[in-house]
């Protein structure tokens, strides 16, 4: 029998795909849809997703859960444990348009949710940590079910398929978000699971990557030790986290969370003139030595304020960025972002190591 | 007396068609094993003295000689084997306590063997490391939880000291005493040329060699011998000696007859005194006393160190490496059952403590458990003999690994198990002006040089095979081993899976 | 700057080679009485023996010598007088040269004692049957005149006799060796090391007689009347009496004249542009502080050399010399140097034997000579580097008036170190 | 110009270098033939001190060489490199090089009426005695490079 994510470490190649509007200005799917529907040959039918970030203007201020399920009775417990802990503002099952090449898809749903305060009060941790443990201790102790969003106006599409297929699928001309990142997926070792497609999310994070991780393993068992329960045993999963403890839990500036993941060389380290700096790198080096990712990867990392394009510290798989106007457009290839933006004003393929940021201009967040 | 049950271990075979008398064999044996007879013009051999080191058959200029294992035999018997009733008789003739050196040699698993290492194909691009930058580097120290910036985003978390080692590899702990001048020499020369470090054991440290402080840790050990201010803040860490995984819950012993003025100037002990290390530090008899020794040397070091604490492996090691680390050690160092020792009892060292294997990976789970694995590095030795031991070790949860009898090796010793005599034919574990001579520093610096960057490609490569190009990114990272002829509760300690899982 | 050089043999060379390293321009030119180019002059003896071959006597040199260092060599060429005043010399060709620096390296001369009859026998040169022995010429035609059947008669048991005589014996039937002294080679040899000499010599010569405390009245035709009134017939006379320094260039060139030509510490003569050097010379001896006169070939090489930087203006002080002599007859090594004998003078015998002797003589601490029997291996270098660098034998780490072999451990670590190190610089 | 030195808080006094000089002056080169059958000296003579340690000397190759001075016949003489060398074919036997040696390196054969003395294995440029030492106690250095360690005999 084959494993499925989760049991075991699945390695995969891709397409990965990215836009943003730093002003803010919102646009549907179709955008997406055809740029990660060029690279169709970088993906093999079992997987694809999108995240969008502004769908729910009017659900803004409340955490927008995406779960599959693989049954009712599933749903159900799983509704009981929400219940216990939010206040359920809406529910619904996520509009989906029938399409031949989407089979067995579970029962997907959304969750518009409220955290009940006394709870968070009893564990006397924050709001978001409090959301982070109930994803969490779904995703390990409810069978069946799997939180695959949990953000705030903001959500994943993702199923087994064509990229295309799933975006037609889940209907995404029919919603309007500032940032749009797509993924198809070529996996090697596995049937394809639905939870299994990217992107990857934990709160607002999410995270569509090519490639594969070398230091698995090592990531894996450091952010295991600050509580977080890696169920997929995907590289992607374990990137996100990443971030998430980075930069939500231990408060690291985004700019410095990139120097952990991609750490600068020793000896660039070495050559360094600054002392303040070449302390902080050493430093950095040192306590975050098993956050450092190595292998191939590319990633579009997404959250609230913009996206983060990032390839591994010596370029082993494909990134290009490109601007228009107030659009910034990022891809594995080149022709991925012209086919939807045919006169782009720069189009550069970003170092090994070198970080990709594209924010909301301040006054549009 | 005259009856002597003694027989020889070895037998020396000389081609006198080569052999020219040229007489260098018997100017290099300590045992005087050789003797030339100017009567027959030939030289002779005495088996009976014979160490098997092989001085004389590396040295021989026409390769002449040749050392087997002697043919005399007694009858079989799987029970009592020839050694158990030489051991017998040994005792039987002195009343004494058996004492062997070097590690245990008996034939138990080596799990290292046992552990197999993965490579990227096809899905994960290999790197290699002649064309593209592969890191190695390590930094040994307790590690804060998270590191803090303040609004302008300037680190502001006070970094504990760390120890930069370029390579995962330190030289282990022996003393000046137990091993020459000479060989110490050759070893911080050689960490100081590599970037690593070397341990002065529990000697005390040399004045000479001082300057060779920042790839020097300093070891305070039961004995306290040599350790004084300047001492500990000599070198770049301080490692207390709690135990030996040659001989877990035993002392030490230098006879005096190696205490010559320089030994006991470093040592600080009377020209001639036996060197007594007690079993226990006697100011250390739980882990609270543990905690003020380390806090003593912190404060008498500013802070300014990291602190080793150097157990041997032995059955509840996670616990006691665990304790260690909340008793405020930056480094715990974990020596296993098959590191080696200039003398220990028999008894002890073929039969107290357990593989190293074992204890690294139940220490690192255990440490990663409590979530602690990131306030102390972890260092293993005993008994790494090449690069790929090292990869396993690291993969498994080790910082660095310590290497003692490697580095002998490297700097001629040829494991003869002989280094109580104090007649060391290579000039390592002696103290005897001519002999230690034979080791020349300048050769054995280069050798050890040679043999750690020989190493280190290895690792290198085998990382690159991995797709990985920080040792960091290893650390730990279990999936990149598996294990084959393991069993069930094998596999489980290890955390690892089986081949083709 | 012209250079002017008499004198072909160890001297002179030496001189050249000196010159040249310091200074690759100017003339040189040499002057020799000799029809040859530089030669070993010990060698003649081995020549008469026939253990050198003709081609090998030039060896000593390599054939282009003289073109490589841009010397202008003038063979049988005999210089007639120098004019100091006018910087010139004349020669028997009616050339005269000018010169800026001259070196006389004219060497010495058969001593031929006041004996009645000889000098005309020995003026009488073609057809002469009496010979002196101190050039190639003199060896060539000696080894020409020689017939098996000789009667060799050789005046002088010096060093220079009784190498004639190990060249001749074999050749000839009945070889004759006369001296005045009690034993063979007086000046340089006890009586003990003598003796042993001469009877090595004695036992390895075909037909060799020895008549000591001899002297001879007249020369004759063929014969001698010795002092004892008694005639010896000879078919061959040797002179090898000795030698003297060849001055009388120098003399007639008003130049300071002692036993040899005088010269300061710079090898200058009395005239500032004249140096000297090589037997002709009288210097200090290193333990008598006397003015003595050595004819060696090792001393003359140093002194042509350092003639040769002093001319072409580099300052350097010549050392004090000692005699030292290696010598073998027959096989029979005798390595000696130094003085023996003195006052004060203690000397240790290490070895003796029938054929071995070994000998080192103390004087306040200071080793000032030593005599080596058939005892090549000692590394007696050694011990004449000791003499000569005047070293407290107190301060080395073995006592070596008890050393059978001398070594160079003998010297402290330090010193030991730096000299083998340095080397000889 | 490279010599020989000998680092005398190396040596072991194995005397290997005597060894491999009698080989490097043999006729058959065959370390075996050269010390039991061919009878040779070795140039090279390690010598023990009176506090027991050792040390190898060999010529020096002196840059004033007293032995080339003494030799009457031309027979030792140095090279274009600089090398002293020996010629036995023009050699009368007189020992006069032996007599000037400061360092007894230049030596009468003990089987023969030659002399015998170290030409730095001139015709290989590879010093066998230097090779073989397996201390480093002889090494095979520009004359420059021991000018620094001079500094430290002291």
């Amino acid at each position: 029998m084959i494993n499925k994510e989760g049991k075991v470490k699945i390695p995969s190649g891709c397409a990965i795909t990215g836009i943003i509007d730093k002003n803010g200005n919102k646009f549907n799917g179709e955008d997406i849809i055809k740029s990660i529907a060029l690279m169709h040959e970088r993906s093999n039918g079992l997987g694809g997703g999108f995240a969008a970030y502004g769908i729910y203007p009017e659900y803004k201020d409340f955490y927008a859960l995406h779960i599959f399920f693989d049954d009712f009775n599933i749903k159900i417990q799983t509704e009981d444990y929400i219940k216990k802990n939010f206040d359920i503002i809406n529910s619904e099952s996520i509009p989906t348009k029938k399409n031949p090449k989407i089979y067995d898809p579970p029962l997907i749903w959304r969750y518009f949710l409220n955290p009940k305060k006394d709870n968070i009060e009893k564990k006397e941790i924050d709001e978001k940590e409090f959301v982070f443990k109930c994803v969490m201790e779904i995703n390990k102790n409810f069978k069946g079910a799997y939180i695959f969003s949990s953000g705030k106006n903001m959500g994943v599409f993702k199923g087994v398929g064509y990229p295309e297929d799933i975006g037609k699928f889940f209907l995404l001309d029919t919603y309007e978000a500032y940032i749009w990142t797509a993924h198809g997926r070529f996996p090697t070792n596995t049937p394809g699971w639905w939870g299994g497609a990217h992107p990857f999310t934990l709160l607002n994070w999410s995270v569509v990557h090519n490639g594969e991780i070398s230091s698995y393993d090592a990531n894996r068992r450091f952010v295991e030790m600050y509580g977080y329960i890696c169920t997929l045993k995907t590289d992607t999963e374990v990137i996100t986290f990443l971030f998430d403890m980075l930069i939500r839990k231990h408060n690291i500036p985004l700019k410095k969370a990139i120097k952990i993941v991609v750490a600068p060389f020793w000896d660039d380290i070495e050559k360094e003139i600054d002392p303040s700096l070449k302390k902080e790198l050493k430093s950095i080096r040192s306590v975050y030595a098993s956050a450092l990712i190595n292998g191939p990867f590319s990633i579009i990392l997404g959250f609230e304020d913009g996206i983060l394009a990032l390839n591994d510290r010596i370029k082993l798989r494909p990134l290009v960025v490109a601007t228009k106007d107030a659009k910034t457009y990022i891809s594995s290839e080149e022709s991925a972002i012209r086919v939807i933006c045919n006169n782009p004003d720069k189009v550069w393929m970003p170092a090994g190591g070198e970080p990709i940021i594209a924010l909301l201009k301040k006054e549009y967040r | 007396m005259s009856l002597n049950f003694n027989t020889p271990l070895f037998e020396i075979i000389r081609d006198k068609n080569k052999c020219i008398q040229c007489k260098v064999c018997v100017r290099q044996c300590a045992n005087e094993v050789h003797w030339y007879s100017s009567y027959e013009n030939i030289v002779n051999s005495d088996n009976n003295k014979c160490v098997n080191c092989h001085r004389c058959v590396i040295l021989c200029p026409t390769k002449a000689i040749t050392i087997r294992k002697h043919r005399l035999e007694f009858r079989n018997n799987s029970n009592w084997t020839s050694n158990a009733i030489k051991e017998i008789q040994k005792q039987a003739d002195t009343g004494g306590v058996l004492l062997s050196s070097m590690g245990n040699p008996n034939k138990l698993p080596i799990y290292w063997d046992k552990i197999l290492l993965n490579a990227s194909q096809v899905t994960n691009p290999s790197i290699d490391p002649l064309r593209e930058p592969m890191e190695t580097k390590v930094m040994i120290g307790r590690k804060p939880d998270k590191l803090k910036f303040n609004k302008q985003g300037d680190l502001i978390t006070d970094m504990p000291p760390q120890i930069e080692l370029n390579v995962p590899i330190m030289f282990s702990a022996m003393s000046y005493g137990s091993i020459s001048k000479n060989a110490h020499e050759a070893l911080a020369r050689a960490a100081t040329k590599l970037g690593i470090c070397y341990n002065t054991g529990e000697g005390g440290l040399n004045k000479d060699f001082y300057k060779y402080g920042k790839n020097t840790i300093v070891q305070v050990a039961s004995g306290r011998f040599g350790v004084y201010k300047d001492y500990l803040n000599a070198g770049v860490g301080i490692e207390i000696k709690i135990g030996q995984g040659a001989k877990p819950g035993i002392g030490g012993h230098l006879p005096g007859k190696k205490v010559g003025a320089d030994v006991s100037v470093t040592r600080m002990i009377p020209i001639g005194s036996d060197a007594i290390s007690p079993a226990p530090h006697h100011d250390i008899y739980s882990i609270e006393d543990l905690r003020q020794l380390i806090f003593a040397l912190k404060e008498t070091t500013n802070y300014s160190k990291p602190i080793f604490v150097k157990i041997a492996a032995v059955h509840n090691a996670a616990a006691i490496a665990s304790g260690i680390v909340r008793a405020g050690a930056d480094v715990v160092v974990v020596d296993g059952f098959r590191g080696g020792t200039g003398a220990a009892p028999t008894r002890v060292r073929d039969n107290v403590g357990i593989p190293i294997e074992f204890a690294l990976a139940s220490i690192d789970q255990r440490l990663r458990e409590e979530g602690i694995r990131n306030s102390a590095s972890l260092v293993i030795s005993g008994s790494i003999r090449n690069s790929s031991d090292i990869v396993k070790a690291i993969a498994l949860g080790a910082d660095a690994v310590y290497i003692g009898s490697a580095a002998l090796i490297a700097m001629g010793c040829h494991m003869c198990r002989s280094c109580s005599t104090g007649k060391c034919n290579w000039g390592i574990a002696t103290q005897q002006y001519d002999l230690v001579k034979r080791l020349n520093p300048d050769i054995m610096y280069k050798r050890l040089v040679n043999l750690i960057s020989a190493w280190n490609h290895e690792i290198q490569e085998m990382l690159g095979g991995m797709g990985i190009n920080a040792v960091d990114s290893l650390r730990g990272n279990k999936l990149m081993l598996r294990g084959i002829d393991l069993n069930e509760t094998e596999l489980r300690i290890l955390g690892i899976k089986y081949v083709g899982e | 700057m012209k250079y002017l050089i008499i004198g072909n043999s160890a001297a002179g060379v030496n001189a050249i080679e000196a010159i040249r390293r310091l200074d690759q321009q100017n003339n040189i030119t040499v002057i020799s009485e000799e029809n040859y180019q530089i030669y070993g002059r010990p060698l003649i003896s081995y020549y008469l023996s026939g253990k050198i071959k003709y081609k090998n006597m030039f060896s000593y040199k390599e054939k282009d010598f003289y073109t490589k260092k841009k010397a202008n060599l003038l063979l049988n060429t005999k210089v007639n007088s120098i004019n100091t005043k006018i910087k010139k010399i004349y020669t028997n060709d009616n050339l005269s040269l000018e010169y800026d620096k001259l070196l006389l390296a004219t060497g010495s001369l058969p001593f031929i004692p006041c004996i009645k009859g000889l000098k005309q026998h020995i003026d009488n040169k073609k057809d002469s049957n009496v010979f002196t022995f101190l050039t190639f010429e003199d060896s060539l035609r000696l080894k020409n005149k020689i017939k098996k059947t000789s009667k060799v008669v050789v005046l002088g048991a010096g060093l220079i006799g009784l190498k004639v005589v190990e060249g001749l014996s074999g050749q000839v039937d009945n070889i004759t060796v006369i001296d005045l002294s009690d034993r063979i080679m007086a000046s340089v040899l006890n009586e003990i090391e003598a003796n042993m000499v001469k009877s090595h010599i004695e036992k390895c010569g075909d037909n060799v007689f020895f008549k000591l405390k001899t002297g001879i009245s007249e020369v004759r035709n063929d014969t001698l009347l010795l002092s004892n009134n008694t005639v010896i017939d000879y078919d061959i006379l040797i002179v090898s009496v000795g030698v003297k320094p060849n001055v009388e260039l120098a003399k007639n060139a008003g130049l300071k004249i002692g036993k040899g030509i005088i010269v300061n510490n710079y090898l200058q003569t009395s005239n500032k542009d004249v140096y000297a050097a090589g037997d002709c010379i009288e210097y200090e001896d290193l333990f008598s502080n006397n003015k003595k006169l050595y004819a060696l070939w090792t001393n003359a090489t140093r002194q042509g050399e350092l003639a040769g930087y002093n001319m072409s203006g580099i300052k350097m002080k010549y050392s004090r010399y000692f005699a030292i002599n290696a010598i073998s007859f027959f096989g029979m090594n005798l390595l000696s140097a130094g003085i023996t004998t003195g006052k004060d003078i203690h000397n240790y015998i290490i070895e003796s034997s029938i054929n071995t002797f070994h000998m080192i003589s103390i004087l306040n601490n200071k080793l000032v000579g030593f005599v080596l029997i058939n005892c090549p291996n000692k590394r007696a270098g050694i011990y004449t580097t000791l003499i000569n660098d005047g070293i407290d034998i107190s301060t080395l780490d073995y006592d070596i008036t008890t050393m059978k072999n001398i070594k160079f451990s003998i010297y402290p670590k330090k010193n030991r170190t730096k000299k083998m190190w340095q080397g000889a610089a | 110009m490279k010599k020989i030195y000998s680092f005398e808080d190396k040596c072991l006094g194995c005397k290997l270098c005597e060894v491999y000089c009698k080989t490097a002056r043999s006729k058959s080169k065959n370390i075996i033939k050269a010390n039991k059958e061919e009878n040779i000296d070795s140039a090279i003579i390690v010598e023990k001190t009176n506090k027991d340690t050792h040390f190898a000397l060999q010529c020096r190759h002196c840059t004033d060489a007293k032995c080339i001075k003494a030799c009457i016949s031309g027979a030792i003489f140095k090279d274009e490199i600089g090398i002293v060398r020996y010629d036995k074919e023009k050699c009368v036997s007189c020992l006069s090089c032996v007599l000037v040696c400061p360092f007894g390196a230049v030596r009468k054969s003990d089987f023969n009426s030659t002399v015998t003395k170290c030409d730095l294995c001139f015709s290989t440029g590879k010093p066998l005695c230097v090779s073989n030492c397996p201390n480093d106690a002889i090494k095979f250095l520009d004359e420059k490079e021991i000018d620094d360690r001079m500094e430290i005999v002291k």
